[in-house]
């Protein structure tokens, strides 16, 4: 199946109509998830008040956020396996995505954290202090693979990074139930199922969806562009064995 | 980008020791080579020409394994020997220990004595190799070829900072072993001081 | 898998952390710099220093293993010894891993085994736990060593290490200094941290060895 | 003394700085690393923090200081950067106060002027003494890297330098970091404490530039 | 210790450009050399030989003031270039950046890209050293040579790693240099490829 994708010249084809789908779904989800979450659901006050409202953007961020680097890592690994082109591309263009919605993320978090809890940022919660990691590793991995001379290089040592980070992830997700947290348990994707009320989990979950549409639409945009650079590139080294 | 042609001369009865086709290496969006192939038998060897940063250091470390052709392929028929600019001396290590760990290491039971006297070392054998004078450090890199009978000799200009009577060592250590049945590979600037089988010129 | 070359990649790293003036005499330097710099920086309240004292060793053990390895891949890759290495026929992971283990070995052990001592300096009542501590500062250290080891080999291949590797081995060290310090306090959870702390040990010991070969590999390339 | 050579000399090594990692990014990493991993060892307590956050930040100008110009010396005598310094015509001492001023303006000033935001993460109120502080830090780390400069110079003739360096270098330091500390609390001594603290630091660079020099120039033998 | 003995040819008109008398060094309690004396004067040359860690590296440093000799003095009657082993390459300079910060460093008005060019440098330009192949290391090094004028010259085996250009390039420097009415001091192995004025062999 991997093989299948592999194939440059099949992705351009592929995300020539799949791309601009998904920007369309995502507009769609999450104009909907956000108008809901923000003009539509009662606020609630144990969890601040209006303040919560900025869940609609949290979660679904500290959702791709995760899922992001899981991709990531699993690109890497598809590369380093069976060095396909395509998944090196994947991993390199998720990358500074990834980033961004880490900040997100965090930036929503301390947001809401400062009503809430009272302090923007506890220095001893895993949860936070894990997420704050896995920005770095974004950072990281776009720094080591900027650092390389040649792009063989840079895909090799970030898929080497990027598969050992990925312990992050895991710790993540379970650190606030491994640890005491400020932060609240899980409550939608858990092992009995989402325990959290049905006004808050639809919008929620069009809004996660939304989110994944729009991650999905700008990584392939980003993927077609190291394509066309790719592309040139070789062109050019072409030109430059035969002059 | 091959200017020269190796020659196919194959060896006695066994198949080749060391043997590659269609080697190619880009650097830095730079075309080094493209097309290269190479193939020593027992007793041959090969020496790799070229002006300066065309490639042949490049050309070696592919050959032993160190780094990835952009195209192509290489294959050894054994383990090999490698001597190259950058010695693998630690500061602290002397000739005596350099020598001594990677004896162990390989697990050869060569004298280390008799390799010291015979790269010459006897002297600075206990001085370490911060302290060496150039000759005295490619001498005890040298050294290593000695502690451990191997089919291939991968040699990056084998003659640098050696004196006329270094040099002299070199070539004969090179002669005994294509008699041996060995065979050698060298990047040489001038006089190789041996006729080589064969020649590539990047 | 022959031994031989393993054990000589052992030896040649401690000789060269000894050499290379780490060895059992580093700690004392980085006591040294603690005891004295840090009750100046921050004051000599008993009560703070005593707050304090086991998270400086943390990060010391931390600093120490960066340090180090940097120093030690670096100079592999430029005098050519890790041509030489890749080059024996064993597997790099064991290799580097003999390497790693070798400079904990020589700087992070001696660090764990004086803790004791630099928690009294800091005001620690004298008690058994000291031991403990000092056994779980061991633990967490070889952690510690063996994802800076990653971080320093990936940071071995470019230059612009200094501000890589931190970005790169940060992370790494987190789960590690996450549970390291959890286990040492009296708050929830700290009881089975220990054993949380165990396993990402062992998982670093498990990992590492070929994230770290992968990237020396791409050193010599 | 032409100042030329000098000039070069200062240009070479902000180069140095910037391609080794360090230059104005270094800082970012140490502050990740300070501002992480010494919560997470000695906890959150905002009192604590408040009261460790200054001297963290001494011991973390101290240390790049050290780390920093070890590489750098060490780097000149081994790829032979440090005969052709010496043999310029100007003075070393001239060529080594260029250096070791480029590495502070590379990676030491950017800390102290980051400081009062590692302050703010370690719950210090914002007010004007934050960037009183900031200045401080400045002074003070300059002394750090001069002094630094003289401990890293003399270990790079011996390769045992990591535990050296530290030997070396702590005791230069101390002054600088007593009255450093001092100049940031309340306590008597306080109000002189600043002046003292500039005092040391031209101290240092009046008198650290000839140990270099002199240091250097026993490398090179 | 001293086995060869120095020529005792003086230069035209004017004093000699280098002179020591009574050179004596000791390295770990070993004796290299002692009552070692040269001079050299404008159009002379000197070179310098003896086997491998005989101590002409020594003694070069010795002459360019960089290692104190345990007896004896040395005059230098003006500014010297100093070529060795160790280049003075930064990792991340390039042969453009690392000639263009000498240049102003010495104030010389030297235009770099004829320079480059006529090191053979010009593809290479802008590569950092660490990915310069070692015959291109070289190359830059020497380069320092041309960016100023300066009446002696010292050289430590000048000839490592260049390709047969490369060393005509340096012989046919040296003999500019040399007819510029400049000194030169040159540690070689082997041929040197032009004729000294006078030898010292350690
Ligand atoms: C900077 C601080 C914060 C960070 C780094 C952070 C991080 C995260 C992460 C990674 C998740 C996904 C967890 C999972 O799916 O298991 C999440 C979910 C969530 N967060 Fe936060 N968060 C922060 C602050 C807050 C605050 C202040 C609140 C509200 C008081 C909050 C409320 C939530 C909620 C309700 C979820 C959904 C949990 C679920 O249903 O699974 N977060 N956050
Ligand atoms: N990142 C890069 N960018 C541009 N060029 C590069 C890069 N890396 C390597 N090169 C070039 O690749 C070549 C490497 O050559 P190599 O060291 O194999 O040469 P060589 O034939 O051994 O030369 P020498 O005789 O000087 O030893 C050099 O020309 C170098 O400039
Ligand atoms: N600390 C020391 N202990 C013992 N011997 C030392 C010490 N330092 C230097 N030596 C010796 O001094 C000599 C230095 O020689 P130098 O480098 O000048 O030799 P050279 O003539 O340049 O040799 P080459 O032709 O190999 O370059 C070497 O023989 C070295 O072993
Ligand atoms: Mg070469
Ligand atoms: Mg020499």
């Amino acid at each position: 199946m991997f093989s299948w994708f592999a194939n440059p010249l099949r992705f351009m084809r592929l995300s020539n109509w799949l791309a601009p789908l998904c920007y369309a779904l995502a507009a769609l989800l999450i104009g909907w998830g956000l108008w809901q979450g923000l003009w539509v659901v009662p606020k609630d006050d144990y969890q601040g008040g209006d303040i919560m409202r900025v869940m609609f953007v949290h979660v679904p961020a500290a959702w791709l956020a995760m899922a992001s680097y899981m991709a990531m890592a699993v690109m890497s690994f598809i590369w380093f396996i069976w060095r396909h082109e395509v998944a090196d591309i994947a991993a390199k263009s998720i990358a500074p995505l990834g980033a961004v919605w880490t900040a997100i993320c965090l930036a929503t978090g301390s947001i809401w954290g400062k009503p809430t809890w009272g302090t923007w940022w506890q220095w001893d919660d895993a949860r936070m202090m894990s997420v704050l990691f896995m920005f770095f590793l974004f950072l990281g991995y776009m720094a080591l693979r900027a650092s390389m001379d040649t792009r063989q290089k840079a895909a090799r040592a970030g898929a080497i990074l990027a598969m050992v980070g990925a312990i992050n992830v895991p710790l993540i997700k379970f650190s606030v139930d491994l640890f005491t947290s400020l932060h609240q348990d899980s409550s939608v994707i858990t092992a009995d199922g989402p325990k959290m009320a049905a006004v808050y989990l639809w919008p929620l979950l069009a809004s996660g969806l939304g989110h994944t549409m729009l991650f999905a639409g700008l990584t392939q945009t980003l993927m077609r562009a190291e394509i066309w650079d790719r592309r040139t590139a070789k062109a050019n080294a072409k030109l430059m064995a035969e002059g | 980008m091959l200017r020269g042609v190796t020659s196919p001369v194959s060896g006695p009865l066994s198949g080749p020791l060391l043997s590659a086709t269609g080697l190619g290496m880009i650097r830095g969006e730079r075309v080094l080579f493209t097309g290269v192939g190479l193939s020593i038998a027992a007793g041959e060897s090969l020496v790799l020409r070229g002006s300066n940063g065309a490639g042949k250091t490049t050309l070696l470390r592919i050959l032993a394994g160190l780094t990835r052709p952009e195209t192509g392929d290489v294959t050894r028929s054994g383990p090999h020997h490698w001597f190259a600019h950058r010695e693998g001396l630690k500061p602290h290590e002397t000739p005596r220990t350099h020598l001594g760990l990677w004896s162990r290491a390989w697990g050869s039971e060569s004298d280390l004595d008799s390799v010291l006297s015979r790269m010459g070392l006897k002297r600075p054998a206990d001085v370490p190799a911060r302290y060496l004078s150039a000759g005295q450090r490619r001498r005890t890199a040298l050294g290593r070829l000695l502690l451990e009978q191997r089919p291939i000799w991968m040699l990056d200009e084998p003659y640098t900072a050696l004196d006329a009577e270094g040099r002299d060592l070199v070539l004969e250590l090179i002669e005994d072993h294509l008699k041996g049945g060995g065979g050698v590979v060298a990047a040489i600037h001038g006089e190789s001081g041996f006729v080589p089988t064969s020649e590539v010129v990047l | 898998m022959r031994p031989a070359p393993i054990l000589s990649a052992f030896r040649q790293a401690l000789g060269e952390a000894w050499a290379g003036g780490a060895g059992a005499l580093l700690p004392l330097g980085f006591f040294a710099g603690a005891a004295v710099l840090v009750p100046l920086g921050i004051g000599t309240d008993p009560q703070t220093l005593r707050a304090v004292g086991p998270g400086i060793l943390w990060v010391a053990l931390a600093l120490s293993s960066l340090v180090t390895l940097e120093r030690v891949f670096q100079a592999d890759t430029e005098d050519g010894a890790l041509d030489l290495w890749l080059q024996t026929g064993v597997p790099a992971s064991a290799v580097a891993a003999a390497k790693t283990f070798a400079h904990w070995l020589a700087a992070g052990l001696p660090l764990a085994l004086l803790s004791p001592l630099l928690a009294l300096m800091f005001q620690a009542e004298a008690s058994a736990s000291l031991l403990r501590n000092a056994a779980l500062y061991g633990l967490g250290g070889l952690a510690f060593y063996f994802w800076g080891g990653v971080g320093a080999a990936l940071s071995a291949t470019v230059r612009r290490g200094g501000l890589l590797i931190s970005l790169i081995a940060l992370p790494l060290y987190v789960p590690t200094a996450i549970f390291g310090a959890l286990s040492m306090t009296q708050g929830p959870g700290s009881e089975s941290a220990p054993l949380f702390l165990a396993a990402s040990t062992l998982f670093a010991l498990a990992v590492a060895p070929f994230a770290m070969a992968a990237a020396l590999r791409l050193a010599a390339d």
